[in-house]
This record gives C-alpha cells, structure tokens and sequence, in this order.
C-alpha cells in the first residue's frame, strides 16, 4: 500500500459523495421533484474517482449523459448541480441545462453530453486546443460502450492518434446501452482490443476496482503529458440500476442485478480500507453523515432557489446578440 | 370505432403490415426489447422477433442500411430514437437516400420509412427536443408525414408501406398515449391531402402534430367570443395541400400558420410566402406564423414553456387578426 | 484601391489575424498542401505550416474539435471542403456548437469559424453542388456570413475573427477568382448590416452570394427598359438587416428575394414572411421567391442551367411585378 | 497455375478494357468534352476485376467517386458509361449523375458515390437485405484508405459483424486521400489491422497482383454466403494519375509516381501471361485494338446522343410525385 492514507480517504469520500448525491437524485425524481431524464452513476463511481485522482485542476474533460460522478469528483459543486437538477435559475446552467447538460468550464469540465459519442470530439478539439497551446494540460473523454460504436469515436481516436494528441479516453463499459446488452450490439468482447485500429495503447481494467482506475490513469496521463499522444482505456463496470430512473428494465432480470451488488465499487474499496485499517466503522458512519448533511444543504439551496424568469430563455446564446431575432 | 391510442394505431399497423409482407422489418435503438423509449412499439413487443430488432448506436448506417435493404427488395421500417440523432446520420438521408433515385436517373425504387418521436416534452432540453422537419422539407427527396391521431397515423402509414418512395414519419412525443376513433375495416390515406380538423369561417388555422391540439384547443376557447377558427391539418408536407390552405383562405382571408419548430425559417415560412404568392388578394391581413422561439429547447419547465408555442399564441394571434380589421 | 481575387482577401485576412492573434490556427481537408480545392488557401501555401494543416477524411471530428479547441482558448478557423460534407458531421454544429453556450447557461467563448465553398458550379453534381445555409439559420446557435465580394469577405471574416461567437461562413465556388478593390488599411463590417449594392426605385431584390452578382446584371438589363432594381446584400443572414430591407420595400413597393439554394423552405421564405408580417400595407404585388427548383442537383449542364437560378429569373420575376400593377 | 487460359485472359481484358476507358475518359475531359470531376482508376485495375471475378452476377457493390473500374468489371456497358459522362439523354444516370453517380441496380451496382465512406452503409444495408430474403448474395463494398477513417466505416463493420452479414469490405489503399497522404491521417500502417476492432477476418494483400485479389476474394465471398460473416481486405496500391483530372499534384514528386509505373497491375499481370504463355505478344496487340475500337464506338455513341431536355431535370425523383412541388 502505497498512498497515504489522506489520499485513500480523499477517494472513499469522493465516492460516498457521488452515490449519495445520485440516490438523493433518485428520490427526487421518483418524488416528481426533478423534471426531465436522470441517468444515475451508481455503481460506476471508482471509474470517475478514480480517473479524476490523476488529474490537475487546470485538465479537461468531456462528460455523458450519465454526468452527475464526473462533474462532482472534478470539483462540481453539488448546490449548483442540485439546483441545475431542479431547472433553478442559480444552478449550474441557470436552469437551461439539467442533469444532461451540468457543465463547468471553470473547473475544466467542458459538458456533460445527450448525445452518445458527442463529447469525444469535443475532448480531441481540447487536445488539438492544447497542442497547439504547447502547455502540458490533458483531456480526458469519458464514454460508454454503447458509445464506441458510433461514429464519432472511431474519428476521434483516429484523429487524435493521427495528431498525438494529449487526450485519455475513458470507456465506461457498464454492459449495457439503455436497452441493449453490449454483447449483442458491439462486436468485440474487449472494447480496449479497438486501440489497434489506432496504434494507441489500450487496456482493459475492473472498473470498480478503484486503485486500478487510478494507476491505469495515471501512467496515460503522463504518457500524454509527455507527448506520448492518447490512451484508450476500457473500464469495466455494471450499470446497476436501471438506464434512467423510471426505466422499466424489461431487458434484464433482477437475479442478474443483484449479483452486481456484491462487487460494486464502494463496498469494495470499504471493505479493503477497513482490512487496511484505513478507516474503522464509525470513521465511515462519520462520513457517512457527512454527506448526509450536506445532501440536504443542497436539497434546501435548490428547493429555495427561484425559478428562472420566462424571459430569461432569450439569453445565454450568443455573447453578442445585437441584431438577434429571437 | 374502437377507440385506441395513437402507439396502439401504430403498431397494429406494423402488425397488420408485416403479416401482409413479408419484406417488412424494423429496426432501430430500443425498439425490440422495451418496445420503445416512448412506447411507441410497445404493442408489438414479443411479435415477429426475427423482424423487429435492436441496433448498434450508429445511426449512420442505421440510416444508410435502410437504403441498401430497400435496393435490395425489402421495406425496411427505421426508427430513428429521436428526431434530434437524426443529425448524427443524416447524411446517409440527405446524401444518399433522398438522392439516389435521382442521381441515377429513376433507377431503383426506395421503399423504406424513417420513423420515430419529435417534439418538445417534460423537459427533455436541448438536444432531446427538436423537431426538424423543415430541413427535410427544403432538401428535395423525401415524403414527409406527421400525423396527429391514431386514425391518420394507421392511414398515413398504410399508404407509405405500399408505396415505393422514401417516406419520413415524425411522431410528436406527447402523442403516443392520446386515443381516438379507428375503424375496424381497413383504410388508406392519402398524402397531398389535408384533413380540415375544425370548419370555421373567420380565420385559417394551418398546423400539423401537437400543435393541431392546441389549435383546436383555441378554436374552443375563441367560439365564446364569437371567433370562429378552420383548423386544417395538413397531415403530409411533402407534398403538402396547397389547394386546401387556399380555399380556405379565400373564405376566412386570414392566415394562421402554427408549428412547434422554430419559427425562423421553419415551414410556416414556405406556407406563408406561397400562400401570399398565390392568393395575395384574398388576404385581409398579414399571415402570422407561430413557432418556437429562435434558441435551442431549455430545461426549466418555465423556460420551455416560454419558449414553446401553445394554445395560448394562436389565441393571441387569431384575436390580432380579428382586431387589425 | 488594390484589386485582388476573392480567395486572395481571404487569404490575406487569415494572414494578417494570423500574425496579430497567435490563437488563431486553421484546418481541413486539402488546405495544407494543395491550398483547397478551389484554391481557396492558394495564397497560404507555405505561410504557417504549424498552424495550418491538413486531416483525416473526420468531418464529425474536425467540426467538433474547433469546439473544444476554442473552449480551451484557441481560435480555430476550421475548412469544411464542400458545404455539402457540413452533413457527414453535423451533429457537432447543430448538436454541440449550437446548443452549448446555451445549454450551459452562458459558459464560454466559442470563438471558432466553420468555413468553406458552397453552390453549384461546373456539373458538380448533386452531393457536390448544395447551399444548405438555411438548415443553420433554422436551428439557433451560429452566426451566418455569406460575402459576395473580395471587399466584404475581408471585413466579415476580420470581424468573426475578434469576435466570441460561433460563425459559419460560406462561399460560393464560383467567387473565388472573382476579383474586387480592397483597401490597404484595415476595415471590418460588422454583422447584421446589409449592403445595398445598387440603388433603385421600382423593386427591392434581397439577394447573397453569386445571385448577387446575377441580380446586378438583370439590373443592368432591366435598366435599359426603364426598370430600376434596388440590389440588397444582406452580406449576414444570421443576424439579418429586417431594417434595411424594410426601408427599401417601403420605397419600391415590390419585393423579389434571390437565392441559389433550393426554392422551398429556403431562407427567402423567411425574408418573405417577415417583410409581408411587417410590410403588409406597403406591398403592391407578392412577394416573388427565386431558388432552385426542388430537386438535387443534376449534373449535365444542360439540367443543371435549368434547375438554377439566374439572372433570367431575376429579369423575368422583375417584369411580372411591373406588369403587375 | 490453376486456371483456365480462358479465365486468365478474361481478366487481363477486362483490366485492359478499364484502362483504356480511363484514359479515353482523361483526354476527353482535357480536351473539354466532360464536365464536373473525373477520378481514374489507373493502376488500380486489378482490384475491381479481382474481386468482381469471385462475384456471381447477383452479387451487389457499392462503389466510390473513383467507380468506373468497379462499374466496368462489374459487367456495365461502356457505351451508357461514356454517355454518361458526357451528361447525355442516353447514360446510365440520363445525364443526370455523370462520373461520380453512375450506377446500373440491374447488374448489382449500387451506385458510384460522391461521398467518401458514403457507400458502407448501403452496402451493409443489402447485406442486411439478403439476410432477411435469407438468399445467398453477398455484398461488396469498394471504399478508400481515406474512407477508413470516416465514422460510416466504423458503424459500418460493427453493424455487420454484430449481424453476421454476407458483406466483404474492399479497401482499396492507393496511399493517398486526395493530397493527403494515407500515412499522415491514417494511424494504422495496414487497414485491415483494423479488423480486430470487428472480431473479423483482416488481410492485407498486394492490390496490384489480379490473381491474388481474386483468391482473397474468393475466400471471404465463400465465408460471407455460407453465413460466416463479412471479412475485412486491403488490397494495396498506388494512385498513378492525379486526384482528379486536372489535379496540381503540389504533394508529391515525380520520382515517386514513375516508381509505380513499375508495378502497376497490367504490366505485371501480361508479363506473367507472356511467361506462362497464355497470351503472345500479337494476341496483346489485337485485344488492345479490340478495346480501342470499342473505346471509340463509346465515343461515337455518348457524342451522337442527344443532350437530355431541360425539363427532364424534373423527373426521376420520385415514383409517384403526384402534388409536389418542384
Ligand atoms: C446519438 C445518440 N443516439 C441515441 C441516443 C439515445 N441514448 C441515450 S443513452 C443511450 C445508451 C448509451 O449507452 P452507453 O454509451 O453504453 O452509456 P451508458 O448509458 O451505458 O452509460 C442511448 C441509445 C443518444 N442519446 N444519442
Ligand atoms: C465525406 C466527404 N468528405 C470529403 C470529400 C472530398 N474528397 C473526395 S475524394 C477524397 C479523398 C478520398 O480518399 P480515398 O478514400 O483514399 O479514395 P481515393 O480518392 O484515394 O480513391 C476527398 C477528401 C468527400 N467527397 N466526401
Ligand atoms: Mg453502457
Ligand atoms: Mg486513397
């Protein structure tokens, strides 16, 4: 064990943090508090942790559909998502985005993503961004696997192999696309075999083994920063629940589901850092807590906040409108 | 008449379809195993396994295959998830299918339908809102039909699976569970044919999909106040029934034309400025077309209704008409 | 004044801002070594060869990186070769560069050109021949500038290159080689400001791109029978001059909206629309829409000269409106 | 050498009828006679004829911007080729598609296509066609090294090896994308490494040697029918004349092209022929002034035929356009 044991608890927390704000999410939408589509991240919080532990504050990355893990390990504030979530006028996007679109630019978080596979490009264009900088920043593009089948991935590997482009990117294969069992709609069993078409490195980890998501992501960013160029690295979880809250689930059974349960990645890591005596019981219960609290601060930010004014949809498009016929 | 929902419509027309021909399939995303993300096939859940199917994420050659597949005798059947990842293929459909016939002299016959939801609802946002038929209205190739009720989807689509040009079909969100009358017997309708939902005297009301209901909706509101709406649907926009729209008007000799896509340069621009060619004397006033403001669909229920065009505007805009006089 | 080609002042801006804005840099296809395949870059060649390069056969991938590359500060000025290819990766425009500022409740500067030649010239054919400006000024989120001469390409692209919103900029193959005064000292023209390029009395024609030029030649013809055509470049569409073409409407009475792009659902339709919604009583006749005919684009010349549009048309729409009255 | 002499000479013919129909079509466009752009097949003869060789009649391909050699070998009658071409009434478009649209669906040819990658999806949509008929077919479709990296390529062999479908994919790499060389935008140095990405057969094979293409064909059209699935080939060559007719070719050397003078497929395949003896010298001459004289009745046929009506430009897009609006 070579961390500290500051740093281990950093990541355990990140962890809690992610799974409470989503079950919190849950609940409000089963509530018919939340307006829209969620997508939850539970299950799949090592792969974003993990990842965002071995990057720097000033890296980018591209998020999906599935966002909530990603924007808060990369700093999100969980007021300004839960508000965003609420389509409250002090969240994130001023209440235009929601869960779909939380983005912030300021902690390098350039979007989540309603399109699958539409944040690839944008991760290469901030690779492209960075080059052609010269600074020694990273990009990072999370995607599923439903995701490497598009289009849009093979071109932007391609294009950021081509170019030696500083970009990570992510694949999060939690077994399933929405309805659609991996297996039966992508044609390799190992998603990180794709790096050949690139002359790219490419590895397939457990996803839910968070200290691999970590280490795997830290030698690729380093590669990158060294102008080794990109990374393709295949991180393999379970989408535990279902595609979106309120998803019927016709497609699987629960027996499959609850297997799944057993190796997700929080129980995992507590039960390693309690064998390390990292953290004991009530450490965790504290922790716990913690979050607990600050759940509810964010419940209360978003349910006082104001809705935005009506009028407030003519804004935001254009820096410089004069002339715009809304 | 049975009274069914509008996805119930669809899918036992695909059933009654598929087991009339047997070069029918479908495919798409989510379709086969749940039926649809708006239920649109859940009825057809568990029939014809073999010949309703889940894809890849890859609408290019979702789209594109619907073209070869046609070439190769079969009438493929897409769905397209939403009309707003129509934009990650539509090359395969502005390129290819819409000209291929024509690029290679009438060779072929493109016996395929690009199906699937638009349309605004419950906060999707930006990229999970749009409706985009007008882009399919200005590059020339394609048929396109946008039915309101369960009766002219079953008769719209019959029609398409018979005939042997490329068809796209959009089907409004907030429609799937909204029932009406089908008969029993089986009917065709037309394309080229408006449907005159309402017969009014004062004011042409032109409109398709969601935005039927509301008009209709207005047309009830504004009888009390003795303003009288003829509500013409026009169910296909290409072709679309210009012959209608002008009779109409040269009654009411005012014009309303109301859609949920973006007003600028959406279709209501093409009606307006024919209608106007073509029977500039008949009009009393200017024609006003009603759309969704020019900015992408935000997430705030308040600011998607802002944003969105509803019974409330072709109210607003019959009562300016009915004042200007 | 000098007088340079088209492509040249589009060469010499990308340079001068090159040298003054080290953010600026610049991709495509066939750009780098070849300097376009209309010779657009021709004067380029060898000037900056970090900063101007050449890429994979991606298009979804060029125009999505010019997001990402100028949410991390760089100015991209990205070539999309044929704006016909702007469908093989439209979805990072429609979807993406369109929609985030806004999605994203104002974050970021997307200061980034998509540009490149459009329409129809020399038997192209139907997937290299298109102008498909309409689909981006139908779906909200990028600047439109369409520069008809050496002179207003200078000072459009000078203006989108120190400005923080997303710009596509096309044009016309057939201008490249075109030749105009440019001054020596720096110029920009701002957006939204319509240039009337010909005054007259008896009709208004709103026009862009090479039907610029076409309506300035049924000028000249029309003016040897007494008829006085006001000659409008919006030189913008997204923004547009509403106030400029109102004016001139209010003047002549008589408007004829001229563009190359296909006749139905094109912008004219919008211009069209919004001058009858906001000219009504000034209007004498229709207003008359010029476009190309509603099918692809054929490719021996005999059909290609008769699906589009020229300086006949313009000739004979301005007789109809003067018989007319 | 296990064929028969007839079977050889066949495909020297047909490889001799290609070439001498591109440079027909050459001089006729430098001499002004055809409008819009040309893309020779010079050099690249062995490719079409090989594959089209191990093609039944019923067979399907989809074809590229650089399709006359595919049409050709595909059994097309030059006479509505050369038409074609010239933009007359009597081609195989009706003068309404020229070089880059010619198609004749009858004999299986699916269409030429302006656009790069453009015909992958058609063609995996016949493939998928003939599954559903459940009839033995295959589909073919040609594309380049440049094609390679669209997103319809990656789509494209995922959907059909996810499906099984009986579609072989023909990479013809000619080294070049227009002026960009295959190796500074293509980042692997064979295409058909990326077969792995597909879980499918990937060969490369020297595009250049007919009979080598025809036996690699043979054995993925065999696979393809017997419901094994499609199969990846690269067949390796060099584009000799320019881009296009009337290209600069700023990007490259002379001293490069003049190499591949050297090994350009019918040099190479008449030498084998004079070793093996199957053809003699006079019998080379008399096949070349059979297709020259068939060359020049093309011609003859394409400027003797009439100039379509322009109104003729408002037919052919639909079957049925009762109420549109043109
Ligand atoms: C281009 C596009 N096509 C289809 C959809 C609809 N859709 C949303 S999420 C999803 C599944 C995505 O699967 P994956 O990439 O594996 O991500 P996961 O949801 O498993 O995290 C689909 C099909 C979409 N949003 N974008
Ligand atoms: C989608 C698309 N992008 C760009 C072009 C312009 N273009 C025409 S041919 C070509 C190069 C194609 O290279 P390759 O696929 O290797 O075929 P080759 O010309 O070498 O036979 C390009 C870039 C196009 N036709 N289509
Ligand atoms: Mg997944
Ligand atoms: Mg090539």
């Amino acid at each position: 064990m070579n961390y500290s044991k500051q740093f281990l608890i950093s990541l355990y927390e990140m962890m809690q943090k992610i799974r409470k704000f989503e079950q919190a999410a849950e609940q409000l939408f089963l509530d018919g508090k939340i307006p829209g589509f969620i997508h939850l991240y539970i299950g799949e919080e090592a792969i974003a942790v993990g990842v965002m532990a071995a990057l720097n504050d000033d890296d980018y990355i591209t998020s999906t559909h599935r966002g909530h893990g990603h924007m808060i390990a990369k700093g999100g504030n969980i007021n300004l998502m839960m508000a965003e979530l609420y389509g409250k006028v002090t969240g994130y996007c001023r209440g235009k985005g929601g869960s779909m679109h939380i983005a912030d630019f300021s902690i390098g978080v350039l979007g989540a993503n309603g399109v699958v596979g539409g944040g690839l490009p944008i991760a290469v264009g901030a690779g492209l961004g960075i080059k052609m900088k010269g600074t020694k920043q990273v990009a990072v593009a999370f995607f599923g696997d439903g995701a490497s089948n598009t289009g849009a991935f093979h071109e932007s590997l391609n294009f950021a192999s081509v170019f030696h482009l500083p970009v990570i990117f992510i694949n999060e294969n939690n077994q399933y696309a929405s309805t659609a069992k991996t297996k039966e709609t992508t044609s390799v069993e190992n998603i990180s075999d794709r790096a050949v078409s690139y002359n790219i490195p490419g590895v397939t980890i457990n996803g839910n083994n968070i200290l691999s998501v970590f280490e795997t992501t830290k030698e690729a960013v380093k590669r990158a920063r060294d102008q080794g160029g990109p990374t393709l690295i295949e991180a393999k979880t379970y989408r535990i629940k279902g595609h979106f809250v309120g998803d019927p689930s016709k497609y699987r059974n629960n027996s499959e589901v609850n297997k799944f349960w057993e190796k997700e990645p929080i129980k995992i890591f507590e039960k390693q850092l309690l064998d390390w005596k990292v953290l004991n019981q009530k450490e965790i219960n504290i922790i716990s807590l913690k979050f607990d609290q600050q759940i509810k601060e964010a419940i209360k930010f978003a349910e006082d906040s104001p809705e935005p004014y009506p009028k407030d949809a003519l804004t935001d498009l254009f820096i410089d409108d004069s002339g715009y016929d809304y | 008449m049975k009274v069914i929902t509008f996805s119930e419509a669809l899918g036992e027309t695909i059933l009654e379809e598929m087991e009339r021909d047997h070069t029918i399939f479908t495919y798409g995303e989510d379709i086969g195993k749940q039926g649809g993300i708006f239920g649109a096939y859940k009825s057809l859940l568990g029939k014809f396994p073999d010949r309703i199917f889940d894809t890849p994420i890859s609408e290019e050659v979702i789209y594109g295959s619907a073209l070869g597949a046609a070439l190769v005798g079969m009438r493929p059947i897409v769905e397209f998830h939403f009309a707003d990842f129509l934009f990650t293929g539509i090359q395969s459909i502005t390129l290819q299918i819409e000209k291929i016939r024509y690029m290679t002299g009438g060779q072929g016959k493109l016996h395929l339908i690009l199906r699937g939801p638009d349309g605004v609802s419950n906060s999707a946002a930006a990229q999970h809102s749009e409706s985009i038929e007008t882009i399919f209205m200005h590059v020339p190739g394609i048929k396109i039909i946008i039915p309101s009720t369960p009766y002219d989807i079953k008769g719209l689509l019959k029609t398409a699976l018979r005939s042997n040009d490329p068809v796209i079909c959009f089907e409004h969100k907030s429609l799937y569970a909204q029932k009406g009358e089908v008969p029993e017997e089986e009917y065709l309708i037309p394309f080229g044919k408006a449907d005159i939902k309402r017969p009014g005297q004062d004011i042409t009301v032109v409109t398709m999909s969601r935005m039927v209901h509301e008009s209709l909706k207005a047309a009830q509101e504004l009888e009390k106040e003795g303003i009288n709406l003829e509500v013409i649907d026009l169910r296909t926009l290409v072709p679309w029934d210009k012959e209608t729209v002008i009779k109409s008007v040269q009654k009411t000799n005012r014009l309303i034309i109301a859609h949920e896509t973006w007003r600028r340069a959406g279709w209501g621009a093409e009606i307006a400025s024919t209608i106007q060619e073509e029977a500039f004397d008949f009009l009393d006033a200017p024609i006003i077309r009603i759309g969704a403001r020019n900015v992408p669909m935000p997430f705030s229920p308040v600011l998607q209704n802002y944003v969105t065009p509803d019974k409330h505007n072709v109210v607003t805009a019959a009562k300016q008409l009915m004042e200007g006089i």
